[in-house]
């Protein structure tokens, strides 16, 4: 086993979850890369639990790893595991959410507080200025918060646009589905909603399927998945959609580390960019 | 009210009533205790003598009346107020936890502490229940699990938890119910070593005969209310029942001779873990009684008969044909019935009613259509109650509200509606007042005249000699002897059961 | 006189406990919100009530047996998957929509079954089968789904869930026959009575011939296959098999069970107190995602009401 | 002689299952990684097992009394914002750590005794009034601290939780003081007694003279305030108050006691199993972790690890 170690890199990675498809891409984006290397992953799940998350960290000292990589589930709280790990001489880097005030070597993300700028401006397009606007939201996770804020400071633009409903669709559809189902009850006239995530746009749009209106809101999602694009696609109420490239974000990071043990110098913060795709973009493709 | 001006009252208990909804259990009952006396409490299933004397233990909330302990007016709302003022009692149903050891439940509540203060006195607590079980005449060893015991000994480690106390006045709720005249006498010799302490004694039974060897008075209930208190010598056995029944009850053991048929059941050389070689047959018309002190494999042998002990040798022939029971759901579908020793753990369900306790081995027959009918199921509990005189105020109540006399009628009844042809019954008339007694014999010999096999187990030998046509003496697990109706007598059960000096005492 | 009130009302409280409370939420709800009352919302309710009420009542009878079922909520979310998989096959309507729904029948069938013989059979307490089952499917979900959801599906698969018969919604329809037959079951059949012979008392239960691991194993089954029911409508109301499906979803089937007066300790309990218990957490939820409650607050008010509702309901015990 | 060994192996396997099962594993990683048995990772291993195994002592003596904590994840998360929020007051060193630590205990105590009382007084199901007190302080963590972490706390905060003694983790230190108090107090005291017989047979208990309204609330209390010292341990660790920290906690304490051997029924099991059945989930994670095993796989695996563990456990009662 050690002759094995010294020929090949091992990093450790600590997702923030493994149950959303955007950290599946983002996986996928690493596990090519490092092939491509010739490095080995250890990809382990803090299923939003900073607890488990340092824990992880801690394993991954224990076993010596060469570097880190962190999705970590709180930017401030992750710092001492952070430091445990420089002090043992393993670089970390942080992939899409950032570590404050802690010793990262590289941060690569893209930036949600502009997703969600664009996503509200995107909507207020939509509604020409006036409606009523939902938010179906997970606000318990820190990147979720930035994507409403920014969503907010967009609309805040537009006084014709109200925030009625904000509610909490846990980030999965089938609570999103139940959290949408009764917004829509209280607001008959809903104009807009904004899905923190896909899970939470497509459970929106299956509850405005199942309760047929005249008019449904408009939805906007994020990270355009597979089935949101598609959704998109086929005209349904589910207009448009962030994208995120979480591949993209995996692999950078990848190139980010190879450069590091290279000996290179990396930029303190890598940006990924995002962008809005709607039905006539994703047409084009 | 004022307490009565006799000075030599310990205890005083003035118009006690405790009403629960829909039953009024006692209506004004006035009670005492004198300073060494054992004064007995006697009455029909349901009269209430549980009731009374879990008020006096705090086990249970009057709803009036006053106490009294030593000419003082005393509030006793819990077990812990009784236990501080030196009232203990032996309660009636088993009251011991189960996964604690034996020594550890004879110590529960007053563990001694050693010097720190802090921590228990592991050895002082082995060493009082040691003491006090050998009071008793008993090797139950004090590190077993009180659940490992049988029912018996369960009821011996109450005892000995009651006398393990220093108490002023201890109530004994039918603390012989289930057992032997050995143990008895030994119970009888430590009541009478703390009387001369000055101790106070309320003692229960409904073996009447008991109240004539250790009371000095007696009090009747009848129907929640006191119909006179006497002094045991001034009244006999026939007098007492009038008392507590309202009527005469001509002879005690109706037992009439059935015609002997074809053996139902048979055992030929039948061992078990606990059981060694066993072999009798009982015949249909027949009620064939196994008598045996404590540990002496008798309740082993029940169990084996209704496949709950897995033979190790020998054969079971029901009605002719070998069995071997994979399961009671078995037995029963095979024509089977066990009455279990322990009617509140092995017997009734008590989150279910009156009826639904008596049809449950029987609901097959309770159907219509594939749903169980509940107008068949409830003219069958009426039948039983009335029939058994259950003392309930529907079928509908809860088992939990029934006196336990009362709930071992209802298990009876489960059991008589079975249509088992052979029946196994295990201390049936353990705590039942001597009318419903009388009332169970009735129905005991009934089956036999029908023609079924009735295996009667019973700790009370005037029982076994009152109703059985051959008695079967178990020691150590074996047969020691089968004796005819006419050869049986308490003296030649007592030598058959008793191990002789050869045998070793803990054989197994 | 006072008393006598008194005494009637707590009667009153005491067998319609959880009844009562359940119509008072009613009440402060269509006070505080206009839309509350509405006919469609009032079906919006019944079918978010649905997915849970249909565990909740498999719930019931494992309840009913002094055991518990931690693995519902990850039997929904693999039952889901294996129906949309597996009607996602080359057969023609409906063949295809019937393949994939006794397929996941099945599955909830067989994980209860497998729960149920573990029990019985190695003895292990049902709290611990059932989590390593929670923790098995639903790693299984994950591991066969490679963490993304099943979808582009047959189009008729959607109206299981999302259709409507006569403007019922179908899940609503689903859950109520499912409880008039387990309510039938419970009550009015040999089995029924010895689920609450065996819950009661099981050595006792066994002796006066109960065969209790038929009994357990049966409950177990049933518990699995409704919640596999539930599993299929919510799959087909998100049109697609979810691997993150049904979280924490055991939480609120008990929460339903023993809110409507079931008793953990087993033995005692019914189907309807069951009912009312599920609707009053849907109407809650619903009522307080209608005032735009906030989702913190919300977790608060929902564990009080909770508690008060088995308070209200204790009133009949003492 | 043959069915005498096999005798003795059933008894040995009884008695001690449990270590036999986690010894098992530790042998079975040692083979299988190379980082498993250095000193710094079995440290480590300590440092993670710490905080759920302090949190399944106090479960420990809740379950003996046939009840039941699911309020002790979201007491790690209040009393650890509690602690942190306290520990920024304007007071020199060491008042203001001191400070933290106490109210954030008190906070875990005064939980417990609440959750105590209702079990007591009103005869609520613990079930329920923790599963409410686990929404209710989950909510309210959110409310006060707005989603966001209680950070920029005092340096000193973050030795508690990852500082070391003589080269031991403190958590691991606080972990066997827990234990070693813990495991005195339930063997040799009358109050450990009489949680044993509470758990047993609570009447019987009654009767003899235990008031088991005062157990009850003790052990609630003992659960809260055991739950309150993960909580601020943990929020050491992690430098900050999370009000997400300890989700699913239950689960785990749960588990570590029901593998260690204690019945869910009450009245039977110790502190050295609930011990033992910590280490080995944390061994188990750790093994994982350290042999790059999926996390989709991992939970698969410690389902079945935890489901072996308790059958190896269950052949003494066969
Ligand atoms: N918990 C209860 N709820 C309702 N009724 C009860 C309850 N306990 C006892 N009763 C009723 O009170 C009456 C007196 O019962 P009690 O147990 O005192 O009788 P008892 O004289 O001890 O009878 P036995 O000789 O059968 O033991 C009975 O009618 C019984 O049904
Ligand atoms: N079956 C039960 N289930 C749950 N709790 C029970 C049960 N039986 C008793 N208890 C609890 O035990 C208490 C009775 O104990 P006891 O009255 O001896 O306590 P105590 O310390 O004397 O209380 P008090 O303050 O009333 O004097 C009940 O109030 C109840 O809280
Ligand atoms: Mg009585
Ligand atoms: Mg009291």
């Amino acid at each position: 086993a050690k002759k094995e170690r010294a020929a090949t890199k091992v990093i450790g990675v600590s997702l923030l979850n493994r149950g959303h498809i955007f950290y599946k891409d983002l996986e996928e984006g690493l596990q090519e890369q490092a092939k491509k290397e010739g490095y080995e992953l250890i990809v382990t799940s803090a299923d939003f639990d900073l607890g488990k998350q340092i824990s992880q960290i801690e394993d991954f000292v224990a076993r010596k790893v060469d570097a880190i990589i962190l999705c970590p589930v709180d930017s401030r709280g992750v710092g001492p595991g952070v430091l445990t790990a420089s002090q043992a001489g393993i670089p970390v880097f942080t992939a899409d959410i950032a570590a404050e005030n802690a010793p990262v070597v590289c941060h690569i993300a893209s930036d949600n507080i502009a997703g969600g700028r664009l996503a509200g401006e995107y909507m207020a397009k939509l509604l020409n200025g006036a409606g009523k606007v939902a938010i179906i939201n997970q606000p318990v996770v820190t990147s979720v918060l930035d994507r409403v804020q920014g969503f907010r400071d967009a609309l805040s633009k537009f006084p014709g646009i109200t925030i009625v409903a904000d509610v909490n669709g846990q980030g999965v559809r089938d609570r999103a589905l139940q959290a949408a189902a009764d917004v829509l009850q209280a607001h008959q006239d809903l104009a807009g909603v904004f899905g923190i995530n896909d899970d939470s746009a497509l459970g929106t749009l299956d509850a405005c399927e199942q309760f047929k209106r005249d008019k449904p809101p408009v939805i906007i999602g994020y990270d355009a998945t597979p089935p949101a694009a598609d959704a998109i696609k086929r005209g349904s109420a589910l207009k448009a959609d962030v994208v995120q490239y979480p591949k993209k974000i995996g692999s950078s990071t990848i190139d980010m580390i190879r450069a590091h043990f290279a000996g290179q110098p990396v930029p303190k913060v890598f940006p990924v960019e995002v962008g809005i795709v709607d039905q006539a973009k994703l047409s084009a493709i | 009210m004022i307490p009565d001006p006799d000075s030599r009252s310990l205890l005083e208990m003035c118009g006690i009533v405790k009403e629960y909804p829909g039953v009024t259990a006692l209506r004004g009952v006035s009670f005492d205790v004198r300073s060494g006396e054992v004064h007995c409490l006697v009455g029909e299933n349901g009269a209430g003598k549980s009731t009374l004397t879990g008020i006096l233990a705090g086990a249970v909330r009057r709803t009036a009346g006053d106490i009294f302990v030593e000419g003082r007016s005393t509030d006793i709302a819990s077990p812990i107020d009784a236990l501080r003022r030196g009232i203990g009692m032996i309660y009636q149903e088993s009251r011991l936890v189960p996964e604690l050891t034996v020594a550890e439940n004879i110590a529960l509540g007053r563990e001694p502490r050693s010097a720190g203060g802090v921590l228990i006195d592991r050895a002082a607590v082995r060493r009082i229940a040691e003491k006090v079980l050998s009071d008793l005449g008993e090797d139950i060893p004090v590190t077993a699990r009180a659940r490992d015991l049988d029912s018996a000994q369960q009821q011996i480690v109450e005892i000995a938890k009651a006398f393990a106390r220093d108490l002023r006045v201890l109530v004994l709720d039918e603390p012989t119910a289930a057992l032997t005249e050995r143990e008895k006498l030994r119970l009888f010799a430590l009541i009478r070593g703390v009387q001369a302490k000055g101790t106070g004694i309320i003692y229960i039974s409904h073996r009447l005969e008991e109240i004539f060897e250790i009371g000095d008075r007696v009090t009747v209930l009848r129907d929640g209310e006191a119909v006179g208190t006497r002094d045991v010598a001034d009244v006999d056995r026939a007098a007492l029942i009038r008392m507590m029944v309202g009527r005469d009850l001509d002879k005690e053991y109706p037992k009439e001779d059935a015609e002997r048929g074809a053996p139902l059941l048979e055992l030929r050389d039948l061992s078990t873990r606990d059981v060694h070689n066993v072999s009798f047959a009982v015949h249909a018309g027949e009620i064939f009684g196994i008598a045996g002190l404590i540990g002496s494999g008798k309740v082993e042998l029940s169990r084996a008969l209704f496949g709950e002990q897995r033979s190790t040798g020998g054969a079971l022939y029901i009605d002719g044909t070998a069995a071997e029971f994979s399961s009671p759901a078995d037995a029963i579908a095979k024509g089977v019935a066990l009455l279990t020793e322990d009617r509140n753990a092995l017997g009734l369900l008590m989150n279910m009613s009156v009826a639904e306790n008596i049809t449950l081995s029987s609901l097959g027959a309770h159907r219509r259509r594939g749903f169980v009918n509940r107008a068949m199921e409830q003219r069958t509990a009426e039948a039983y109650t009335a029939l058994l005189k259950i003392k309930t105020p529907s079928s509908d109540t809860s088992v939990a509200a029934l006196s336990g006399g009362n709930r071992q009628k209802v298990i009876l009844a489960r059991w008589l509606n079975t249509g088992a042809k052979v029946l196994v019954f295990n201390e049936p008339t353990a705590g039942v007042d001597v009318g419903a007694k009388f009332e169970i014999y009735t129905h005991i010999v009934r089956l036999a005249k029908e023609g079924k096999a009735v295996v009667l187990l019973s700790s009370d030998l005037p029982e076994l000699l009152g109703m059985c046509d051959r008695i079967g003496v178990m020691c150590h697990g074996r047969m020691t002897g089968i004796l005819e109706r006419e050869k049986a007598t308490q003296e030649n059960i007592m030598e058959l059961a008793t191990p002789d000096d050869t045998g070793a005492r803990h054989g197994n | 006189m006072a008393t006598d009130t008194r005494r009637a009302v707590v009667d009153l409280l005491g067998r319609y406990g959880i009844l009562l409370a359940f119509l008072l939420q009613v009440l402060i709800f269509s006070q505080l919100s206009p839309y509350f009352m509405t006919g469609e919302n009032l079906l919006n309710v019944s079918l978010q009530a649905s997915i849970n009420a249909i565990i909740a009542a498999g719930m019931t009878f494992v309840i009913l047996t002094a055991g518990i079922d931690l693995s519902v909520g990850s039997v929904v979310a693999l039952a889901g998957i294996v129906a949309t998989t597996v009607c996602k096959v080359d057969l023609p309507f409906p063949l295809n929509i019937g393949a994939g729904i006794a397929a996941g029948l099945l599955f909830g069938t067989l994980s209860g079954l497998g729960g149920g013989l573990f029990v019985t059979r190695f003895r292990i307490t049902p709290f611990i089968i059932t989590l390593a089952l929670m923790t098995i499917w639903r790693g299984a979900a994950f591991v066969v789904t490679d963490g993304r959801p099943v979808w582009e599906l047959p189009a008729e698969f959607a109206s299981l869930g999302g259709g409507r018969l006569g403007g019922i919604p179908v899940p609503t329809i689903v859950m109520l026959a499912v409880y008039a037959v387990a309510h039938v079951v419970l009550t009015r059949t040999r089995f029924g009575r010895y689920v609450y012979a065996v819950g009661g008392n099981i050595e006792a239960a066994r002796l006066a011939g109960v065969r209790p691991q038929r009994i357990l194993l049966a409950v177990y089954a049933i518990s699995g296959v409704l919640s596999a029911v539930s599993g299929i409508l919510l799959a087909s109301r998100m049109n697609s098999g979810q691997p993150n499906a049904g979280g924490m979803y055991e939480l609120d089937a008990i929460a339903a069970v023993v809110v409507g007066g079931t008793s953990l300790q087993g033995g005692r309990g019914t189907l309807v107190g069951t009912f009312i218990g599920a609707m009053l957490i849907a109407v809650l939820r619903n009522g307080l995602n209608l005032m735009n409650v906030s989702s913190y607050l919300q977790q608060v008010i929902v564990g009080l009401v909770i508690l008060l509702a088995t308070m209200i309901d204790q009133a009949k015990k003492t």
